[in-house]
C-alpha cells in the first residue's frame, strides 16, 4: 500500500533544510513558498528518505482570489507519496518557477496548465498553448472566463429540480 | 552531404496516429531530426464540463476519455470520488470492479498488440484476430451494463447494477478458451522475425528517463521499472489476488510489446481467481449518512456533496496511472476536476525516443505509447 | 531499308528521339527534362531494334531509360530547390555557336562520306555473338572499364560520407 | 492434319472442328483462322496485323478479368486468414464487388490538387501502366500463344519492368506531397537494389536454357521433363522475393506502407486516377506471376498434362497459385523498415546469387564437356542445388547474426514485488 507521507511531516523536513519555505502545511499537503520551489523540488527529488524522483501529476486550481499548483509527488522505491502546493497570489498574471528541470514529466502538465488556466511558468523551456490554438480568448479552466455579468461563474450552485431560485453559477 | 530538412506533418489525418494526433517531423532523408506534437483536435475540455455537472453525472465523461478502456475510466473517477466523501463500497462491488478492469484491460492491450503490429505493416491480420477476443469481452460488458463501448457502469459507492445470471458462465467460457488463443498470438507476434528485428533496440526508452518523464503503465514497466498500483497500491480487491508484474528489460518497442502480451495473460489469470472468490452480497453501499445534505432535500445517491476537500485517486489502468484530482467546495459539483491522463503524459519523452530514427519506427514508436485521444486531449 | 514498315518506323523513331531531344535542352522544369530525356531513350531503342540490333536495344532501355535517368533524378532531388529549374545563363550565345558548330561537322561528315551499306540482316541472336566479342577479343577493354566503374563507385562513396567520420559505422 | 504439341505448330488446314482437343486451344482456333484468311487470298500483311490485333486484345481482357479476379481472390483469402467472410454481397459469393468498385472508381472525382505539375501527374498513371502490360508481350500463354517470341525475352522483361521506376518517381514527384516524394524515393532505391537480384537470378535460368527466348526456356523445361524450380531453388526464392518488391507486396510494401507514408506516390491520386494505380498494381502481378510460371514452373506444359488440358489452362492454374503465395505473405508477415530491407538486399541475397551463378555455370560446363547424359546430371545437379541451397541460406544468416540472442524472441519478466529493477540515481537531465 503506498504510504501517504503526512503533509505535516513533510513540511518539518523541508523545514529543517530550508527554514523560510514553507508557508503552510496540513495533513493532505504542504505549501511552499513559490521562489523557493526548484531548490525545494531537487531536494525532495535528491533527498535518499523522500526520493520523489516521479511527478505523478501537476494541475492548478483558481481559488478565485489566487492559484494554486498542485504537485502530486511518488516516491518509486519507497513506495510513497505526497502532494505539494504553490500559490500565485497575482491573480491577472499568476507565475511560478518551472519545474522541468528538476522533473522532465512535468513539461507536458506545465503546457496543459498554462494553456488551460494560464499561470506561466518561469523557466518553461517550451511554453506553448497546447490543447487551444495561439490565439484563443482567455484560458477557460479560470472561474472568470467569459466573464458573465454579475460575476456569474461556472459551477452548479444546487442540483436540478432542487427547491431554489432560477439555476445560475456558483457565484 | 548536406541535404535539405524535410518537414512532413503526420496527421492529424493518418492512418496510424490512432486518432487525431499530428507530429511535424523534420526529415533528414529518412531520419527524423526534430518532433514537435500538435495535440488538442479532440479537446473538448471536459475539465471544464465537469465543473457544471453533479459528482454523479460527470462519470459519464470518465467514459469518453479513454474510450478504449471505459470502465478503468469509470472506476478512477469513482474511487477519487470515494476518497473524497469517505464511502467504502461493499465486497461485491469491488470484486466485481477488478473483473470488470482487467476484462477492460485484456480488450485494451489486445487492441493495442493488434494495432502495434498493424503499425509494423501486418496487414490487419493480428488486429482482426485481436478484435475478435475484444468483441466477447465487449459482450460481457453489454450484459452487464447495456453499453459495450461507453459503460458508464461503476457508481460513487458501489456499481450501477449487479451483473445478470447469465454472466458468470459467459464469462468463465471466455476465461477458458483464452490461453489457447494466448499461446497462438505469442506464436505469431513475439516469435515473428520481422517484428523482432524491427521493434528491437527501437524508440529505447531508459528507466532513468522513464521515471523523470512520469511514464507509467507498459512503458514505465517495459524500461525495466517494476511499478504497478496494482500491487503498490491496491485498490479495489487486488490485494487478495495473486498475479505478477511483467517487466521489460531494453525499454524498447519490443518490451513494451512483450509486457503488453504477458500483462494479458496475468489479466486471464486474476480474472480466473476473482470470478471463483466473488462473494454475493449488495452492489451498492447506502450513502446518504456520508454525504452532507441541505434541508428538504431527498438523499439519494444522485444528489451527493461531498464535504469540501480534495483526493486524488489513481488506479493502473491499461495505458498507466490514470488518476483523477477532484477538489469540492462543499456543493453538489466538484469545484475542480483534473484529469490525469497517462496516454498524455506518456507522450512527453516521445521526441527523445523518436529523433534519430526512421519513419517507419516513428509510426511504431508512437504505436507502443497506446495513446487514445480521447484521453490525451480530453 | 527497303519495306515500307521499316522505313515509316525509322521516321517515327527518329522524330521521337529527337523531338525530345530538343525538348531536353528547351524545358524549364528539370524533372520534365529527365521525362524527356527517357522518352529519347526509348525512341534510341527502337532505332536499335529495327537495326536488328535486340540485345542492344534492350540494354539501352534497361540501362539508361531504367538506371541512369533514375540516377539523375536523384541527383536532382539531392540539389536544393533554388536550382531545380534550366536558369538563365551567359553561355547561351557560345553555347548556340558551338552547337551549331558541331552539328554542321556531323552534318557534312554523314552526307560526305561514302558509307558502306550493309546486307540486310535477319532478326539473328546477337546476345552471344557480343558475349563472345566481349569475353575474347575485347576481353581487356571490358575488364579496364570494369576497373575504372569500381574506382567511379569507390570515389562517389569518399564524397559522400558525411564530415568527420573517419571509421565505418 | 492432328495436331502435334511438340512443335507448337497449331493447325494447318482442315476444319477447326476436326478433334476435340482443337476446340478447346484458343492457340490451334486463332491459327485456323488465320489460316483461312491466307486461303481467302488476302495480302501477307493482313493475317500479320489480324493475329496481333487478336493476341493483344485477348491478353488485355484476359488481364483485365484476371485483374477483378484477383482483387476478389485477395479479399476472399485475406478475409479467410483473418477470421472474417470478406465481401460477400455483390453478385453470389461477392463476385461483383470488384466490378462495383471499378463503377464506384470511374463515377468518382478525380481530384488534382492545385499545386501538382499537371502534365506529369496524368503522365504517372498511364506511364505505370505501359511497362507491367508490355511485359504480357513476350510470355508464352500456350503452344503458339504469344505475341512475340523476342530473343532476347528474359532481359525484356527486366528492361520493361525498370521503366516502372521512372513511372513511380513522375507520379510521386508530380503531386507535390511530401509523403508521395518519400515514397518515391523509397521506390527508386528498392527497385534498383531488387533489379540486381532479379537480373541474376534469371542468369542461372538462361545459363540452363541456353537462350533467353521465353519460348525457349519452357520448351528446355518440357524437353528435359522438369521445372527450373528443381534446378534453381535458391535463384527461384531470390526471384520471389524480388518480385515482390517489385509489385511492392508485404512484407515489401515499403514502396505503399500504409501505416507510414499514407498511400505513397498515389496518395493524391483519386478515382479513376488512383484507379489505374490499382489496376497497374495487379497487373504487375499478374505479370510476374506469368514470368516466374514460364521460367521456374514450366510454363504452360505440365509433364505430358498438356497432351490433354489446353496449356493455357496449365498455365493460368498455375499462375493463380503462385498469385496464392503473394497472397498469402500479404496475409501474414508485417513489414521491413528500408535500410532492412536493402541491407537484406545486398548483405544477404547477392552474395547467395552470385554463388548461385558461379554454381550454375560450373554444372552447366560439366554437363557439357562432360558428356553426360540429362537423366544422370539434373537428378544430380537438383539435388546438389536444392542442398547448396539450404546450406547457404541457414549458413548464411548465422554468419550475418539471425541467430544472436538480440534476434530471438523473449519473454517478459516476471515479479512479485514493486520497485525491485530500480536504479535510484539521479535521472538523465535532458532539454526538452
Amino acid at each position: 500500500m503506498t504510504a501517504d507521507l503526512s503533509g505535516l511531516d513533510l513540511g518539518q523536513r523541508i523545514q529543517q533544510k530550508f527554514p523560510d519555505a514553507v508557508v503552510d502545511a496540513r495533513p493532505e499537503w504542504t505549501e511552499v513558498r513559490a521562489d523557493r520551489l526548484v531548490e525545494v523540488c531537487t531536494f525532495l527529488r535528491d533527498d535518499p528518505e523522500l526520493n520523489f524522483q516521479y511527478l505523478s501529476s501537476l494541475t492548478g486550481v483558481d481559488r478565485l482570489d489566487h492559484f494554486e499548483v498542485v504537485y502530486h509527488l511518488l516516491s518509486i522505491g519507497r513506495n510513497q507519496a505526497s502532494t505539494l502546493k504553490a500559490r500565485c497570489h497575482d491573480h491577472e498574471n499568476p507565475e511560478v518557477p518551472s519545474v522541468v528541470s528538476v522533473w522532465r514529466g512535468a513539461h507536458l502538465q506545465e503546457r496543459e496548465t498554462f494553456d488551460l488556466m494560464g499561470i506561466r511558468f518561469r523557466g518553461h523551456p517550451d511554453l506553448r498553448r497546447v490543447f487551444l490554438w495561439e490565439g484563443f480568448p482567455g484560458h477557460p479552466l479560470r472561474k472568470d472566463w467569459l466573464n458573465f455579468p454579475g460575476g456569474q461563474m461556472a459551477g452548479l450552485e444546487r442540483f436540478p429540480g432542487e427547491p431554489g431560485g432560477k439555476l445560475e453559477g456558483r457565484g | 552531404m548536406k541535404t535539405e530538412p524535410f518537414v512532413v506533418s503526420f496527421g492529424p489525418q493518418h492512418p496510424s496516429t490512432h486518432g487525431v494526433f499530428r507530429m511535424r517531423l523534420t526529415l533528414d532523408g529518412e531520419q527524423i531530426t526534430d518532433l514537435d506534437m500538435v495535440i488538442g483536435y479532440l479537446h473538448r475540455s471536459m475539465e471544464k464540463l465537469a465543473e457544471e455537472r453533479s459528482f454523479t453525472q460527470n462519470i459519464p465523461f470518465t467514459d469518453r476519455t479513454d474510450y478504449i478502456s471505459a470502465m478503468t475510466g469509470n472506476l478512477a473517477y469513482v474511487l477519487a470520488a470515494e476518497k473524497l466523501c469517505g464511502i467504502e463500497p461493499p465486497e461485491r462491488a469491488q470484486w466485481l470492479r477488478v473483473i470488470m478492469s482487467e476484462l477492460q484491460r485484456f480488450a485494451s492491450h489486445s487492441m493495442a498488440v493488434g494495432f502495434l503490429a498493424n503499425d509494423c505493416g501486418a496487414w490487419q491480420t493480428p488486429i482482426m484476430h485481436m478484435l475478435r477476443d475484444r468483441e466477447k469481452v465487449l459482450d460481457l460488458f453489454e450484459m452487464a451494463c447495456g453499453a459495450r463501448l461507453t459503460t458508464n457502469y461503476m457508481r460513487i459507492g458501489g456499481l450501477s447494477r449487479d451483473i445478470p445470471p447469465e454472466f458468470m458462465p459467459a464469462a468463465r467460457k471466455l476465461i477458458a478458451e483464452l490461453p489457447k488463443r494466448m499461446d497462438e498470438y505469442e506464436d505469431l507476434l513475439l516469435e515473428n522475425e520481422i517484428i523482432v528485428i524491427r521493434s528491437r533496440g527501437i524508440g529505447v526508452l531508459p528507466a532513468e528517463l522513464a521515471i523523470a518523464s512520469s511514464v507509467s503503465g507498459p512503458m514505465l514497466r517495459g524500461s525495466g521499472v517494476a511499478w504497478d498500483i496494482r500491487k503498490a497500491d491496491p485498490y479495489a480487491a487486488y490485494d487478495k489476488i495473486d498475479f505478477d508484474i511483467c517487466v521489460g528489460t531494453n525499454g524498447d518497442v519490443y518490451d513494451r510489446f512483450l509486457v503488453r502480451l504477458a500483462e494479458m495473460r496475468q489479466s486471464i489469470r486474476i480474472l480466473e481467481q476473482a470470478l471463483d472468490m466473488i462473494p454475493a452480497g449488495p452492489v451498492h453501499a447506502q450513502i446518504a449518512t456520508a454525504t452532507v445534505q441541505p434541508e428538504g432535500v431527498p438523499s439519494a445517491p444522485l444528489a451527493l456533496r461531498p464535504p469540501a476537500g480534495e483526493a486524488y485517486g489513481r488506479i493502473e489502468s491499461p495505458r498507466g496511472e490514470l488518476g483523477f484530482y477532484v477538489v469540492s467546495d462543499g456543493g453538489p459539483a466538484p469545484y475542480r476536476f483534473h484529469i490525469r491522463s497517462p496516454s498524455y503524459i506518456n507522450l512527453t519523452p516521445l521526441k527523445e525516443m523518436v529523433v534519430g530514427m526512421t519513419v517507419a519506427d516513428a509510426v511504431m514508436i508512437l504505436g507502443s505509447v497506446d495513446i487514445v485521444l480521447g484521453e490525451v486531449d480530453r | 531499308m527497303e519495306d515500307t514498315g521499316s522505313i515509316v518506323g525509322f521516321w517515327l523513331l527518329a522524330a521521337l528521339t529527337v523531338g525530345s531531344a530538343l525538348g531536353v535542352v528547351a524545358v524549364r522544369n528539370l524533372i520534365r527534362a529527365v521525362v524527356l530525356l527517357i522518352t529519347s531513350f526509348l525512341g534510341v531503342a527502337g532505332l536499335y531494334i529495327t537495326l536488328s540490333a535486340d540485345f542492344v536495344a534492350v540494354v539501352q532501355v534497361l540501362i539508361y531509360a531504367g538506371a541512369i535517368s533514375v540516377l539523375i533524378l536523384f541527383a536532382i532531388m539531392l540539389t536544393p530547390l533554388a536550382s531545380r529549374d534550366n536558369a538563365e545563363t551567359f553561355l547561351q550565345v557560345p553555347g548556340l555557336l558551338l552547337a551549331g558548330l558541331v552539328a554542321f561537322t556531323i552534318g557534312f561528315v554523314s552526307l560526305e562520306t561514302d558509307w558502306s551499306v550493309a546486307e540486310r540482316g535477319g532478326f539473328e541472336e546477337t546476345a552471344s555473338a557480343i558475349g563472345e566479342a566481349l569475353l575474347s577479343k575485347y576481353v581487356l577493354p571490358f575488364e579496364l572499364a570494369s576497373v575504372l566503374l569500381l574506382v567511379a563507385m569507390l570515389g562517389a562513396i569518399l564524397l559522400v560520407r558525411p564530415e568527420g567520420s573517419s571509421t565505418e559505422e | 492434319m492432328p495436331f502435334d504439341p511438340s512443335t507448337g505448330s497449331g493447325l494447318r488446314a482442315g476444319p477447326i472442328l476436326a478433334e476435340w482437343y482443337d476446340l478447346r486451344d484458343l492457340g490451334n482456333a486463332v491459327g485456323a483462322f488465320l489460316d483461312w484468311i491466307r486461303d481467302q487470298g488476302a495480302p501477307d500483311w493482313v493475317p500479320y496485323v489480324v493475329s496481333g490485333l487478336i493476341g493483344v486484345v485477348a491478353i488485355l481482357l484476359w488481364v483485365i478479368l484476371s485483374q477483378l479476379a484477383f482483387i476478389w481472390i485477395e479479399r476472399r483469402v485475406i478475409g479467410r486468414m483473418q477470421a472474417r467472410i470478406g465481401p460477400n454481397r455483390v453478385g453470389p459469393q461477392g463476385l461483383l464487388q470488384p466490378i462495383a468498385d471499378t463503377i464506384k472508381l470511374f463515377l468518382k472525382e478525380a481530384i488534382t490538387s492545385r499545386k501538382v505539375d499537371r502534365a506529369l501527374f496524368w503522365a504517372g498513371p498511364v506511364l505505370i501502366f505501359m511497362p507491367a502490360l508490355a511485359v504480357l508481350a513476350v510470355i508464352p500463354f500456350g503452344s503458339g500463344m504469344f505475341l512475340t517470341d523476342l530473343n532476347v525475352g528474359v532481359l525484356f522483361v527486366i528492361a520493361v519492368a525498370s521503366v516502372n521506376t521512372v513511372a513511380v518517381f513522375v507520379a510521386g514527384w508530380a503531386s507535390n506531397n511530401k509523403f508521395a516524394l518519400l515514397g518515391a524515393m523509397r521506390t527508386v532505391a528498392m527497385l534498383i537494389s531488387y533489379e540486381l537480384i532479379q537480373v541474376l537470378a534469371l542468369l542461372g535460368v538462361v545459363l540452363f536454357a541456353g537462350s533467353m527466348r521465353m519460348g525457349a526456356v519452357v520448351d528446355w523445361q518440357s524437353d528435359f521433363n522438369t521445372w527450373v524450380l528443381f534446378l534453381q531453388p535458391l535463384a527461384f526464392i531470390a526471384f520471389i522475393i524480388a518480385s515482390a518488391v517489385e509489385i511492392g507486396r508485404s512484407p515489401m510494401d515499403i514502396s505503399e506502407a500504409e501505416s507510414e507514408i499514407v498511400a505513397s506516390y498515389h496518395t493524391e491520386y483519386s478515382g479513376i486516377k488512383f484507379g489505374f494505380f490499382y489496376a497497374a498494381e495487379y497487373i504487375a502481378a499478374f505479370a510476374v506471376c506469368a514470368i516466374i510460371v514460364t521460367l521456374y514452373l514450366g510454363g504452360w506444359t505440365a509433364w505430358g498434362l498438356e497432351e490433354w488440358v489446353p496449356g493455357w489452362l496449365l498455365f493460368l492454374g498455375k499462375l493463380y497459385l503462385t498469385f496464392f503465395l503473394f497472397v498469402w505473405t500479404r496475409g501474414t508477415l508485417p513489414r521491413l523498415r528500408i535500410d532492412q530491407l536493402m541491407a537484406f538486399a545486398w548483405k544477404f541475397l547477392l552474395p547467395l546469387v552470385l554463388l548461385n551463378v558461379l554454381v550454375t555455370g560450373a554444372e552447366v560446363l560439366i554437363w557439357r564437356e562432360g558428356d553426360l547424359s540429362a537423366g544422370l546430371a539434373l537428378p544430380i545437379f537438383g539435388a546438389v542445388n536444392a542442398g547448396l541451397a539450404v546450406a547457404l541460406i541457414l549458413g548464411w544468416a548465422t554468419f550475418m547474426g539471425h541467430m544472436r540472442p538480440e534476434h530471438r524472441a523473449k519473454r517478459a519478466v516476471l515479479t512479485r514485488s514493486w520497485a525491485r529493477y530500480i536504479t535510484l540515481h539521479r535521472p538523465r537531465q535532458t532539454s526538452p
